[in-house]
């Protein structure tokens, strides 16, 4: 028995015990989740009740948890790629590209100038999927069904698009150390052709639909405030980051890969409330968009293959050595750090998820607002558990 | 050069090359050092990005990565602390969200945190709360300079020459 | 002696009539609002069961009946089965006084609209039995949010009917349906417009619909007031809430909208009365599967500082122009 | 006045925002449907086409019942959830007077020329219950005898039909191929799979 657990005969698990102990008078502690439906997935939430006002809030983790970063270290360093997928289904490709990326730096692979830009065009594209899914999944949250059909149809389509050069729809992992799994053919970069301009004409209606709706700017304004001190003491990245004021996008702030080539804006809100973090998102895939298409644009004069040539078996061995390499995700920074001691399996993979630093934010953030509210700042947050738990 | 960190006793400090590490400074902190040093870095702008250890022969290295919203100036703060006695102070006061960190280090390696608010396990279960997954065998285990890059690169810092010095000897008694 | 024979045969037929009338509606409701639904987003809903999956209600039914009545830990039994029964009968007497018909009303009484109202009441009691006995802190929670609710949305429900009353001088509603006879400029509608629209969205809080579903809040409360509710105890609720919805869209077209009065003279019938309640209803499926759910302080504010005082001025007003 | 203006007009103005709501969903429920209306449609070819489904061997042109693959063992060594169980062949077992003549050729001093094991696999099994459909074995297939197959409809209801016996598999496509034209629903269930 470790010492964590309580041996005393009391009602709930350990994390409600140890919450219980603060409880005051008059006050009801509940257990959100690990099953309630509006925690996506299985994060769970000790809150403190007093009436409908949330007096105290603690997410306990740990649900999901795979111990990806103890497969890192069993696994060849190619081998771990499919892990990538997996850690975040939102937004799979950015973490393929942190780690990707960071093993790239540490063997100094220089990637094709063809891989890179198919690599944005794909990101960009798998981060329009992540903002659709997390937009009809928040509208859900707040009680409206249909939104989420419409994103779907859309993010259906980038489906159908990324299925082309993936061969997956969901948990990508076709990054490859030193480019990518396989080229794109003409037919893929048509569709996208096709897709944007069908796109932009969809947003006017979602835009119509939810963002203008009088009962959703009620209910997501001046809730859940995360100001830029905030950000600072917790680490929250992305979005929520955006959402504060502070234009800062690893994109621009470290620009890696082809980023620095291509003009495009950083929304950002300065309510840091939860309709500040709805806004830069929707914003945001207007420049993913601006991006596709000047990536596409630089296509076909683009260097070298999808690949770079004799790039590494999965049993690669990179020199002795460390590397952090972080990426904008669809949550916020995205990072992979590694340490090479030059055998065929990584010495230790260490993965920062942007959703764990933000949901840290959440507990203080949520404090004395009504439930409901609650589940509207943890809706805005866009968690991904998966990627929260690793 | 490093004017954050300025008044803060650091054992060693180095700038690292960006293009092949992704730091741009490399701090070598004694434990009792890493509340101040975070306090400093706090005050210069710095954010938390994580915590988590490294398991060597000579101890864990609990690495601290901080960077800036406006400026990419990457600061990976290293403490090295002995496998006997793991214990660092926490730096949760000052940014709250190393408290989870924090916890996900104490779950993994087994390194504690003295003064975070709520040192309980957070991502492994509480039943198996001391099983420390990252911790090598022996047999895998290595030691920090054969791993990490440090000595040349502090010969291209030439900013503070205490520091120089004191870096030398620091690493003189981790190898 | 006849008399009272013959009153009482016609009324154990309209119980009849209505218990039949109010497990159609819930059929045919359920089915409708879930393609409706379907459509809305494209998609075609229930198909498989039936044709266009017109019998999946009905299997649905059937499928709730089979499964296990189960009663939680240290639940109040009693109340906590009493709720859903509570819930359901006083649907059925609510529907005696609504004059579906010239012919076709279950019990013509003067006081027909004190009576919905007073029984309408009920869902409210069964609603907090319900989550008070079930043990659970979410049914408590939903429980909580009902009877605030359903209390509040009352008052203006009661202050624009009582306006309406104002100009009939009655309360049976079968008089109130003839005083709009004739044409369509005759209807109520046009002589209290905001009566209409107060009554309109009082109409969605007293049966807890999207928006303010508040007490069954999926997304917050997980299931709400019934979260432990099986089988028929969920499906006693389930059809209750449709025939609230019904009662309400019912009385609504009586009030307003002409009864069973066409849009011009000649043309009276039963018809008109379904194709107002059904036109209505749809309104209220329409209205769920477009808008979020409100904050429950909203919810509140917007009866208690939009509702009241203007269901109080067009009462006034109403008054006043009567009287001058 | 301001606070007049904002807290009783503004919202009266904004209630437009919820017509325009219904507005939208009224539009959508006249249009029709675009989901796929399963066992009535199915998904067009072309995008089924690129649906990476599980492993399956390629044959060779000219013999499509027989596999590329060169049994070298790249695919089996860089699978990262190890789902793959390749056997060599065996050279053909001598008889006895084949063995009786290398004997006295080798004691002759001669060179003996012993055929050599084919380079087919015996035994080529995937575990699709640990595949990560990550691809990784057909990008190290020197002889590209691996792909993704696009068969949507396959299902398996049991573990043990989730290790499939991709020679098998391969005889049975390349049976499918040369019989007359068949239902693109018989395909659901290929002879393969019932063998694994």
């Amino acid at each position: 028995m470790s010492a964590y657990q309580n041996s005393e005969q009391m009602k709930g698990d350990f994390y409600t015990q140890k919450f219980e102990a603060g409880k005051r008078d008059g006050t009801l502690i509940l257990n959100m989740g690990p099953q309630h439906p509006s925690t996506h997935g299985v994060l769970r939430i000790v809150v403190e009740l007093d009436g409908e006002y949330v007096v105290r809030a603690e997410p306990v983790l740990g649900y999901l948890h795979r111990m990806h970063e103890k497969m890192g270290e069993t696994q060849t360093w190619g081998g771990f790629i499919p892990n990538m997928g997996r850690v975040d289904y939102g937004h799979p490709m950015a973490w393929n590209w942190a780690y990707c990326g960071a093993v790239e730096k540490l063997m100094g692979i220089e990637v094709p100038e063809r891989a890179e830009l198919l690599r944005v065009i794909m990101t960009e594209l798998n981060r329009l999927t992540s903002h659709l899914l997390w937009w009809g999944a928040y509208i859900l949250d707040l009680g409206a069904f249909t939104p989420i059909m419409y994103a779907f149809d859309d993010r259906e389509m980038l489906l159908d698009i990324l299925q082309r050069p993936t061969a997956s729809r969901l948990t990508y992992s076709n990054f490859r150390v030193g480019g990518l799994q396989m080229d794109v053919d003409d037919k893929c970069i048509e569709m996208i052709k096709a897709f944007i301009p069908h796109f932009r004409k969809r947003l006017p209606m979602y835009k119509d639909l939810v963002t203008d709706n009088l009962i959703l700017r009620r209910r997501i304004e001046d809730i859940g405030i995360i100001d830029q001190d905030m950000c600072r003491r917790y680490g929250c990245t992305g979005p929520v980051l955006r959402g504060a004021g502070v234009a800062y996008d690893v994109r621009r702030a470290e620009p890696y890969s082809v980023y620095d080539r291509f003009d495009f804006e950083i929304p950002t809100q300065t309510s840091a409330c939860s309709a500040g973090r709805y806004l830069v998102r929707v914003a945001e895939m207007e420049q993913s968009m601006r991006i596709i298409e000047q990536a596409i644009e630089m296509l076909p004069s683009a260097q070298g293959g999808y690949i770079v040539d004799k790039a590494p078996k999965p049993a690669m061995k990179p020199p002795v050595g460390e590397a952090y390499f972080c990426v904008e995700g669809g949550r916020g920074k995205v990072g992979v750090y590694v340490v090479s001691d030059g055998s065929k399996t990584p010495y230790r993979v260490k993965l920062r998820a942007p959703g764990f630093s933000n949901l840290s934010a959440f507990a203080e953030a949520a404090t004395g607002t009504l439930i409901a509210d609650a589940v509207a700042i943890l809706g805005s947050l866009d968690l991904i558990i998966p990627e929260i738990d690793r | 050069m490093l004017k954050a960190l300025e008044g803060v006793q650091t054992q060693c400090v180095a700038r690292q090359d960006k293009g092949t590490t992704g730091h741009v400074w490399s701090v070598f902190l004694a434990p009792g050092q890493v509340v101040k040093a975070a306090g400093k870095l706090y005050e210069a702008e710095y954010s938390l990005e994580d915590i988590f250890a490294l398991d060597f022969e000579e101890g864990f290295l609990v690495l601290y990565h901080f960077n800036r919203w406006l400026v990419d100036e990457r600061v990976v703060l290293r403490v090295l602390v002995p496998k006997n006695n793991p214990v660092v102070p926490s730096i949760a006061g000052i940014f709250q969200g190393a408290e989870w960190h924090e916890r996900e280090t104490r779950d993994f390696h087994g390194v504690r945190f003295e003064g975070n608010p709520n040192l309980v396990p957070l991502l492994m279960p509480v039943e198996t709360a001391d099983l420390f997954p990252l911790v090598k065998s022996d047999k895998v285990r290595a030691s920090i300079k054969t791993l990490l890059n440090l000595g040349e690169v502090v010969s291209c810092t030439k900013a503070i020459e205490e520091l120089f010095a004191e870096a030398e000897a620091g690493e003189a008694s981790e190898a | 002696m006849s008399a009272f024979v013959q009153q009482l045969l016609v009324l154990i037929v309209a119980a009849v009539a209505a218990m039949i009338w109010l497990g159609i509606n819930a059929l045919v409701w359920v089915y409708c609002e879930r393609k409706f639904a379907g459509h809305i987003q494209r998609r075609p809903g229930p198909f498989e069961v039936g044709p266009h999956g017109a019998l999946q209600p009905l299997i649905d039914g059937l499928k709730l009946m089979g499964k296990q009545l189960l009663t939680p830990d240290n639940a109040d039994a009693i109340l906590y089965w009493l709720a859903p029964i509570l819930s359901m009968l006083p649907v059925l007497l609510l529907f005696l006084p609504i004059p579906y018909g010239p012919v076709l009303t279950g019990m013509d009484v003067n006081l027909g609209l004190l009576l919905i109202l007073a029984f309408s009441s009920f869902n409210g009691l069964a609603v907090l039995l319900a989550g008070w006995s079930s043990n659970n802190k979410w049914g408590l929670l939903g429980a909580a949010r009902a009877v605030s609710q359903t209390v509040a949305y009352e008052i203006p429900l009661l202050l624009v009917v009582l306006a309406v009353t104002f100009m009939t001088g009655t309360l049976s509603l079968t008089e109130i349906t003839n005083m709009q006879a004739g044409h369509i400029g005759n209807w109520f509608i046009w002589k209290q417009p905001l009566a209409f629209l107060i009554f309109l969205v009082a109409m969605f809080g007293e049966t807890n619909r999207a928006p303010f579903d508040l007490a069954e809040a999926e997304s917050e409360l997980t299931a709400g007031f019934h979260t432990e509710y099986s089988s028929m105890g969920f499906g006693l609720f389930f059809m209750a809430e449709y025939g609230y919805m019904v009662v309400m869209c019912s009385v609504c077209s009586v009030l307003f909208l002409g009864g069973y009065h066409g849009p011009f003279p000649g043309v009276d019938g039963w018809w008109w009365m379904l194709l107002k309640t059904f036109a209505l209803l749809s309104f209220m499926v329409w209205v769920r599967w477009t808008y979020p759910r409100v904050r429950f302080d909203q919810l509140l504010n917007i009866n208690w500082k939009w509702l009241l005082p203007l269901a109080t001025f067009n009462l006034l007003a109403t008054a006043l122009i009567l009287k001058l | 006045m301001n606070t007049f203006r904002k807290h009783v007009i503004q919202p009266i103005i904004d209630c437009w925002s919820l017509i325009v709501g219904l507005k939208i969903t009224g539009k959508y429920f006249c249009k029709p449907l675009i989901t796929v209306h399963y066992p009535r449609e199915v998904i067009d070819s072309e995008n089924l086409s690129t649906y990476g489904g599980h492993v399956e061997l390629i044959g060779k042109p000219k013999d499509p019942a027989t596999p590329k693959c060169i049994s070298c063992m790249m695919c089996v060594t860089n699978c990262p959830s190890g789902c793959l169980t390749v056997v060599k062949s065996k050279a053909p077992k001598p008889t006895a007077d084949q063995e009786a003549a290398w004997k006295a050729a080798e004691e002759a001093g001669e060179k003996v020329e012993k055929p050599k094991a084919p380079k087919n696999p015996a035994k080529f099994i995937y575990d699709y219950t640990k595949c990560s459909l990550c691809g990784t074995c057909i990008e190290n297939c020197p002889a590209k005898s691996l792909r993704f197959s696009n068969n949507i409809y396959w299902v398996a209801t049991s573990r043990a039909e989730m290790k499939i016996d991709l020679l098998a598999r391969l005889k049975g496509q390349a049976a499918e191929v040369s019989a007359p034209a068949h239902a693109p629903k018989s395909e659901a269930s290929a002879p393969a799979e019932k063998e694994a």
